[in-house]
């Protein structure tokens, strides 16, 4: 009884084993015949999403100024050390910038310093096919990632919150009260 | 000695310890913004609550208000504590600026770090935020008044405990404003504390700022090398610049603070004058080159006239490890030398001040703020060594009775009685003050005839003085006869330079002096030197003088000296920032700086647009400095010399590893030379001359640094007593010529009581190192218009 | 704009009557400078300075602590209106109202003719005659709208012009 | 000694046409299978080098030749060298006794489409497949790197288990044929293939045969995924191309001797023997690639199983059977 209990359940198991074995057979015989789903992609660039972690660059605030206070936030979170940067006053009071260096020869395109930089400056594109000759010329300056508008988030002005008087004087920020008067007999 | 239990761990506290500090000690770090172990309890931020379960207290306390008993159970991570200081952080981020990446106190803020590990990160509250305008307090200190969390940790700072007063809290409530009257520089010479205890980014550091955040800075325990305490500091340096140097906490010596001088005089290491390239006769060239003809110059002069014709210098300024190497070199070629001083008197004078300090009677900076009576002999405290006197500010508030006895003018943030006395007149003060016995008035008047305007101020110092049980003395090493025998008296010398003990430690009891080898050279008999991290010029302008008597002139240094200029053989050595080195301080503690930066010119000004370089094939610029120790070792290999240094044991009995936090005493003090003559009248007619030091730029790294040269006074003043004016004919402010030597200085003359009779003061700056111990009418002129 | 003599005597005799604290007399010597200046100008502090050995902030962290003692130009008269408990229940809130609206001022505010600085104040102590206020030292009480155009019309009358800093 | 000098030269052009033959078909069999592959996988395959790709294995094998060739510190140089051209010589000589179609006459002088018409054909096929193992074993442990050692010492072990149960499953073809001659085995088969007379042995040899040219799913020897490429993870240019050419040359020799052992040869009806031969030849390496787009490589343990547990036993069954009805027919 038991012996014959077995039989069957080789007999299955064979006869199991080989309709899995025909069921991938089938499948990749149908997809086969199906249309290849590939994009030719040099003639075909399919547009990327928005969020896409391509190219990093520097973006300005809506009255056009930079938008970086090289506050080393992103050069502390990358994790492979590829941007650098040296933060200076710059003429109107703001801290800025003086030089801004990324290697993207080194970079590896986490999004960490995007997700670092407070003041929405820098902020990685799906650009994601720039291609050199040299591996010098992957190292960009502030001069090369310096953009001329928003990037994804266009109307964020971090000296319009900062409360620092820089080129806006103290009181005037978004949310802040006038000065407190130190003489003021208010009691 | 209460026993009590903090999460869960015993520990015991000496009596009066807040439970804060208890918690410290078992490596707990309750979170705090106005709490400081040198400033105590203000129960202002409310931010160190925690939960007392059991004991004589129950709750929630402040810790820092609570002192440790007997019997308390502590939880600091109670939930209800937790809450709470949750609920403080939200309170005080309700104001505070949305500015973080704009302010230099991000990456070693306390807020920040309470406000992101508390897990506060949006701000609930729907109202505005306060505001204020922000002043201008100097050269120093960045004010940002948004940012204040009202901790108070600044006022009472600056106003308690170094006892300044131009700045502080105004106003009231939701509007309290720290500040100044109006703006202008924070007058204390230890603003630049305030930048390390503020919680916040209030008051942060102006030289530094926007330079750098803390967490790209290299950091490593320094020694400051601008005057003989050794205060322990931190050096940041980024990008091969110090930029900037905060104070460290060593309780033996500078407690939690350093002066202003510390801590903003770093600028020589990496100014744009620093020679960082060997020269041979003026000309610049590659370090081997200038080696092997340093070793064939001073080996011709040996060939020539023998090995007693080369002689080394160094300096008070060197690390011991310069000076060993030095002296090992001298040895080993059979040179003379190497001399550390200007003369055989100020020689014998630190080695007396050292030598009196055996016997356990010296004393550490912490331990003269706790004592009852302080004497200060012939030393200016915020001038000579600017952190003695906080140091007597804090024995001053605990009810010290102190007293300078000094030629020059003196200003201290403390109630002290000065006793404008002449240097001769100093040890008769002295006895008096230190004598066993009450001085009566009698004795007073025969000790000072011609001062009987300091009668009544003696009169009530002696008693105190003989009264106190924990006194101490603090004198200039001229005045080391003085120290009394009377054990009650601690010692604390202030010596000439960050190194002067190292240097008497070093040095052969018969080593001659600079003044020796000037005699030496102009006789002909040295025709070879070797200047090693010493100005002539500052150290003696005798020797100065008689460099061009020279065949060959050898320099190591890394300041633009005027013996720099002068240089036949010139090569760069590191600084203490670059090449680390042991310092010896006035109480002959031993302490190690470590490097910091790396050598080389630093990149925001080597030539390539000041950041760092694209392509990492050329060499560095200015990498061409060694140790000054290291180019010793390599001049004795290229001479054939054989040179054994000596051991760093040799001086404290232990290796450099066994060296304490706080640093190591010297156990081979000098043995007891003949104490030097006490300071006499000069003879003849005129005005003794007394060296004042500025807070600024007249110590030997401090006159290089561009950042502290910019604080000192634009005029050199010299400043006489009214009888001795009226003598000479001149009135205050009156613009005066000074002859020194062949040179004319202009100088303005003020006028004071404060100064001694028969003192003429003048600045300690190198252009001043010729006048005569004496001067007259034929020196000071007035200058015509 | 050197002080008359008789302000300086004053100041002078309040400090000679604490000859050895001298900062005690600090408040009583800014009071002094305040009858006579109007109000605490700058003048006034480096005045105060001087005669007591205290720096310039010492005194102005205790000129705009006090709430009696004014950094700013006030009127001939200021009104301290009591805004505490016991006012407030007695409708301090509307007679507040109808003093500011009368005199087309702010809180804190002086009138254009510079007769009136009208000011809240923390409690005044004259709880049983609620509400209450307090110009230049003298309680007026029990206050109605009446009462305080009685209170108005009369200071207008005896007013004298203060004087200022130059 | 014209006859000599005739039968070198008839000689000398079938070993140039079956060489030039194989070759290209190697050569273009990696790119059916990569365009094929990707069609499996709902992709296009290569097509960028000229007409849908077709230049493809030109510009590989450009490539493999002008590429740097790699010879590691710490291998034994003379092996490692020597180890990929074991591979791909063993397929090669394996096609001497492989006939590609019935003989004919030219001149009345009877060509045999074979190079080599030897009565031990089987036994010939049999040991230079046997010997291929060599390269991979001698490449793998030369190379002086554990994930090569690894590859090498499994295919030696898979080699050994599988070749048995290659010889079992022809042991009822060659009794059947009562021949070990492939041009008598083919002849045996005028009728009916033995894949339709002797099904389990067909299926047995189909399994072994993919075990022994290392294909998925049996390509341990490589496992990419645990073993960075195996036995040639050390190998690069045209010795690695050699491995590669190897392989498939091996899949066209499994496809002729699959057409041979059991399609029936160049048997068939309506088109010329040549082109059934070819056609049957074809088939083989086809389904072997639509077998690697199907199914997932075999674990180490299954491997080992699946030969000695399973297809040995039942080889051994199968020949009592054959021998059985053979003797029962008779």
């Amino acid at each position: 009884m038991e012996e014959k209990k077995d039989k069957t359940g080789l007999l299955r198991e064979v006869l199991d084993g080989a309709a899995g074995l025909a069921g991938s057979y089938a499948a990749t015989l149908t997809h086969l015949f199906r249309r290849p789903v590939t994009e030719q992609y040099p003639e075909y660039k399919r547009p990327m999403p928005a969020r896409t972690r391509g190219r990093i660059i520097l973006t300005r605030s809506p009255d056009g100024k930079e938008r970086c206070v090289a506050c080393y936030l992103c050069s502390g979170a990358c994790p492979v050390n590829c941007i650098s940067m040296q933060s200076e006053e710059g003429p109107d009071g703001r801290r800025r910038a003086a030089w801004f260096r990324i290697n993207f020869a080194r970079c590896i395109y986490c999004g960490l310093c995007e997700e670092a930089c407070p003041t929405l400056a820098l902020q990685l594109t799906p650009e994601f096919a720039f291609c050199k000759d040299a591996i010098e010329d992957f190292v960009y300056e502030k001069e090369d990632l310096l953009v001329d508008h928003g990037g994804k988030d266009p109307d964020y002005d971090f000296y319009a919150h900062a409360g620092v008087a820089a080129g806006r004087p103290k009181g005037e920020h978004i949310g802040e009260d006038e000065p407190v008067d130190v003489k003021s007999i208010l009691p | 000695m209460p026993d009590l239990i903090i999460d869960g761990r015993p520990v015991r506290v000496p009596k009066g310890t807040p439970v804060i500090a208890a918690a410290e000690s078992l490596g707990i770090v309750i979170p705090r913004f106005c709490w400081h172990p040198a400033l105590g309890a203000a129960g202002a931020c409310r931010m160190c609550a925690v939960m007392f379960l059991d004991g004589p207290v129950k709750g929630l306390e402040m810790s820092c208000m609570v002192p440790a008993a007997d019997g308390m159970v502590v939880e600091t991570f109670h939930p209800e504590a937790v809450t709470f200081r949750r609920r403080v952080v939200e309170l005080l981020m309700a104001n505070h600026p949305h500015d973080c990446p704009v302010c230099d106190e991000g990456g070693h803020c306390l807020l920040q770090d309470e406000t992101i590990s508390g897990g506060h990160a949006l701000r609930r509250f729907p109202g505005r935020k306060r505001t204020y305008l922000d002043q201008d307090l100097g050269p120093f200190i960045q004010h940002e008044m948004n940012r204040c969390i009202h901790c108070y940790r600044c006022a009472r700072f600056y106003q308690e405990y170094c006892g300044y007063l131009d700045f502080g809290p105004m106003q009231n409530a939701n509007r309290v404003y720290f500040g100044r009257f109006a703006s202008g520089p924070l007058e204390s010479p230890f603003s630049g504390n305030l930048a390390d205890i503020c919680p916040t980014g209030t008051l942060t550091d102006k030289p530094g700022r926007y330079k750098s955040r803390r967490w790209d800075c290299q950091r490593a325990p320094s020694v400051c090398p601008h005057c003989s305490l050794g205060c322990a500091t931190v050096a940041l340096s980024r990008y091969r610049e110090v930029v900037r140097v905060e104070a460290r906490e060593n309780p033996a010596v500078n407690g939690h603070f350093i002066c202003d001088r510390g801590r903003y005089s770093f600028g020589y290491a990496a100014s744009a004058e620093r020679p960082r390239q060997a020269r041979a006769d003026g000309v610049p060239t590659s370090m081997s080159t200038a080696l092997a003809l340093a070793g064939t110059r001073l080996g011709g002069v040996v060939e020539a006239f023998g090995p007693e014709a080369v002689a080394v210098v160094g300096s008070a300024r060197s690390s011991l490890e310069t000076q060993t190497a030095l002296t090992a070199l001298a040895r080993a070629g059979g040179w003379r030398g190497p001399a550390f001083f200007a003369d055989r008197t100020e020689q014998q004078a630190v080695a007396a001040a050292l030598a009196a300090l055996a016997g356990g009677r010296a004393r550490s900076l912490a331990e003269i703020g706790q004592a009852d009576a302080v004497l200060c002999l012939g030393v200016s405290p915020l001038h000579d060594a600017p952190m003695l006197a906080l140091s007597l500010r804090q024995a001053a508030r605990a009810g010290a009775v102190v007293a300078v006895a000094d030629p020059r003018p003196a200003t201290l943030p403390l109630p002290f009685t000065h006793l404008p006395l002449a240097p001769d007149k100093l040890p008769g003060a002295a006895a008096l003050l230190t004598g066993a016995e009450a001085a009566d008035a009698a004795a007073i008047q025969r000790a000072l005839p011609l001062s009987p305007e300091l009668w009544p101020a003696l009169e009530r110092l002696a008693p105190a003085f003989a009264a106190a049980g924990n006194p101490v003395l603090v004198f200039a090493p001229a005045l080391a006869a003085q120290a009394p025998a009377d054990a009650r008296f601690g010692l604390f010398p202030v010596l000439c330079g960050p190194n002067a003990a190292g240097a008497a430690l070093v040095a052969d009891a018969d080593a001659p002096a600079c003044d020796d080898l000037a005699r030496a050279i102009e006789a002909g008999e040295v025709k070879g030197l070797v200047l090693a991290e010493a100005d002539a010029a500052a150290l003696s302008p005798r020797l100065a003088a008689a460099l061009p008597g020279l065949e060959t002139l050898v320099v190591l240094d890394h300041l633009p000296t005027p013996s720099f200029a002068a240089a036949k053989v010139f090569l760069p050595t590191q600084t203490l920032f670059e090449s680390g080195g042991t310092l010896c301080n006035n109480e002959a503690r031993l302490q190690y700086a470590a490097p910091v930066a790396p050598p080389g010119e630093p990149v925001s000004r080597d030539g390539r647009g000041g950041h760092p370089p694209r392509d990492y094939a050329r060499k560095l610029p200015g990498t061409d400095p060694l140790p000054a120790a290291a180019l010793c070792a390599v001049l004795a290999l290229e001479m054939g010399l054989d040179m054994p240094a000596l051991s760093f044991a040799a001086f404290t009995g232990v290796g450099p590893e066994d060296v304490a936090p706080e640093g190591t005493r010297a156990t081979r003090l000098p043995a007891a030379p003949t104490a030097p003559a006490p300071p006499s009248a000069p003879p003849g007619q005129g005005l003794v001359v007394v060296r004042d030091d500025a807070l600024f730029a007249t110590d030997a790294y401090g006159r290089y640094a561009p950042l502290a040269r910019a604080q000192a006074p634009a005029a050199s003043v010299v400043r006489l007593h009214p009888d001795d004016a009226a003598g000479l004919g001149l009135a205050d402010g009156e613009a005066l010529t000074v002859t020194v030597g062949d040179r004319r200085i202009e100088a303005t003359l003020a006028v004071s009581a404060a100064v001694a009779r028969g003192a003429a003061v003048v600045p300690r700056l190198p252009g001043w190192a010729g006048l005569p111990a004496a001067i007259g009418p034929e020196t000071l002129r007035r200058r015509q218009p | 704009m050197s002080l008359p003599d008789a302000v300086v005597a004053e100041i002078d005799g309040v400090i000679a009557a604490v000859e050895h604290h001298k900062r005690e007399a600090a408040v009583d010597v800014m009071y002094a400078l305040q009858r006579h200046y109007g109000y605490l100008c700058d003048e006034a502090m480096h005045y105060a300075s001087k005669a007591l050995d205290m720096t310039t902030l010492e005194l102005e962290s205790l000129a705009t602590f006090y709430d009696y003692l004014y950094r700013r130009p006030v009127g001939r008269y200021v009104i301290h209106v009591c805004d505490s408990v016991v006012c407030w229940m007695f409708h301090q809130d509307s007679i507040f109202d109808y003093l500011c609206r009368k005199l087309g001022v702010p809180p804190g505010g002086t009138t254009e003719d510079g007769m009136f600085t009208v000011l809240p104040a923390a409690c005044i102590g004259n709880c049983h005659n609620a509400p209450s206020m307090l110009i230049n030292g003298r309680f007026y009480d029990r206050l109605t709208a009446e009462r305080i155009d009685a209170v108005l019309a009369e200071l207008r009358q005896s007013a004298e012009e203060p004087v200022r800093c130059k | 000694m014209t006859d000599i000098l005739c039968g070198i030269l008839v000689m000398l052009a079938r070993m140039a046409v079956v060489l030039a033959v194989v070759f290209g078909l190697a050569a273009y069999m990696i790119l059916v299978e990569r365009k094929l592959l990707g069609r499996f996988q709902v992709r296009y395959g290569p097509n960028r080098v000229g007409l849908f790709g077709l230049l493809q294995p030109i510009a590989d094998g450009l490539k493999m030749l002008l590429k740097e060739d790699i010879v590691a510190d710490g291998v034994d140089r003379r092996i490692f060298l020597i180890a990929p051209a074991i591979v791909a010589g063993a397929a090669l000589f394996s096609f001497a006794v492989v006939p590609f179609g019935p003989t004919f006459a030219v001149f009345d002088r009877p060509i045999a489409q074979v190079i080599a018409d030897t009565d031990v054909g089987l036994l010939v096929i049999f040991g230079l497949s046997s010997l291929a193992v060599y390269g991979v074993a001698l490449g793998g442990w030369t190379s002086d790197n554990k994930y090569s050692l690894l590859g090498g010492i499994r295919g030696a072990a898979q080699m050994i288990s599988y070749e048995l149960a290659l010889g079992l499953s022809l042991v009822p073809v060659a009794m059947m044929a009562r021949s070990l001659n492939l041009t008598d085995i083919v002849s045996a088969q005028a009728t009916l293939p033995f894949a339709l007379s002797q099904p389990v042995a067909f299926a047995i040899f189909v399994v072994s045969a993919l075990a022994e040219t290392n294909r998925i799913p049996f390509d341990l020897p490589e496992a990419e995924n645990e073993l960075q490429a195996g036995f040639h993870t050390e190998y690069s240019g045209m010795r690695f191309a050699l491995f590669f050419v190897g392989e498939y040359v091996n899949m066209i020799l499994l496809g002729s001797v699959t057409a041979i052992f059991f399609l029936g040869g160049w048997n068939g009806p309506l088109l010329p023997p040549i082109v059934w031969f070819g056609l049957k030849v074809l088939a083989v390496p086809v389904f072997l690639i639509w077998t690697r787009a199907s199914l997932p490589r075999l674990r180490y343990d299954q491997l080992m199983a699946l030969g000695w547990k399973c297809l040995v036993p039942l080889g051994l069954a199968n020949i009592l059977v054959t021998g059985a009805l053979l003797a029962a027919g008779r």
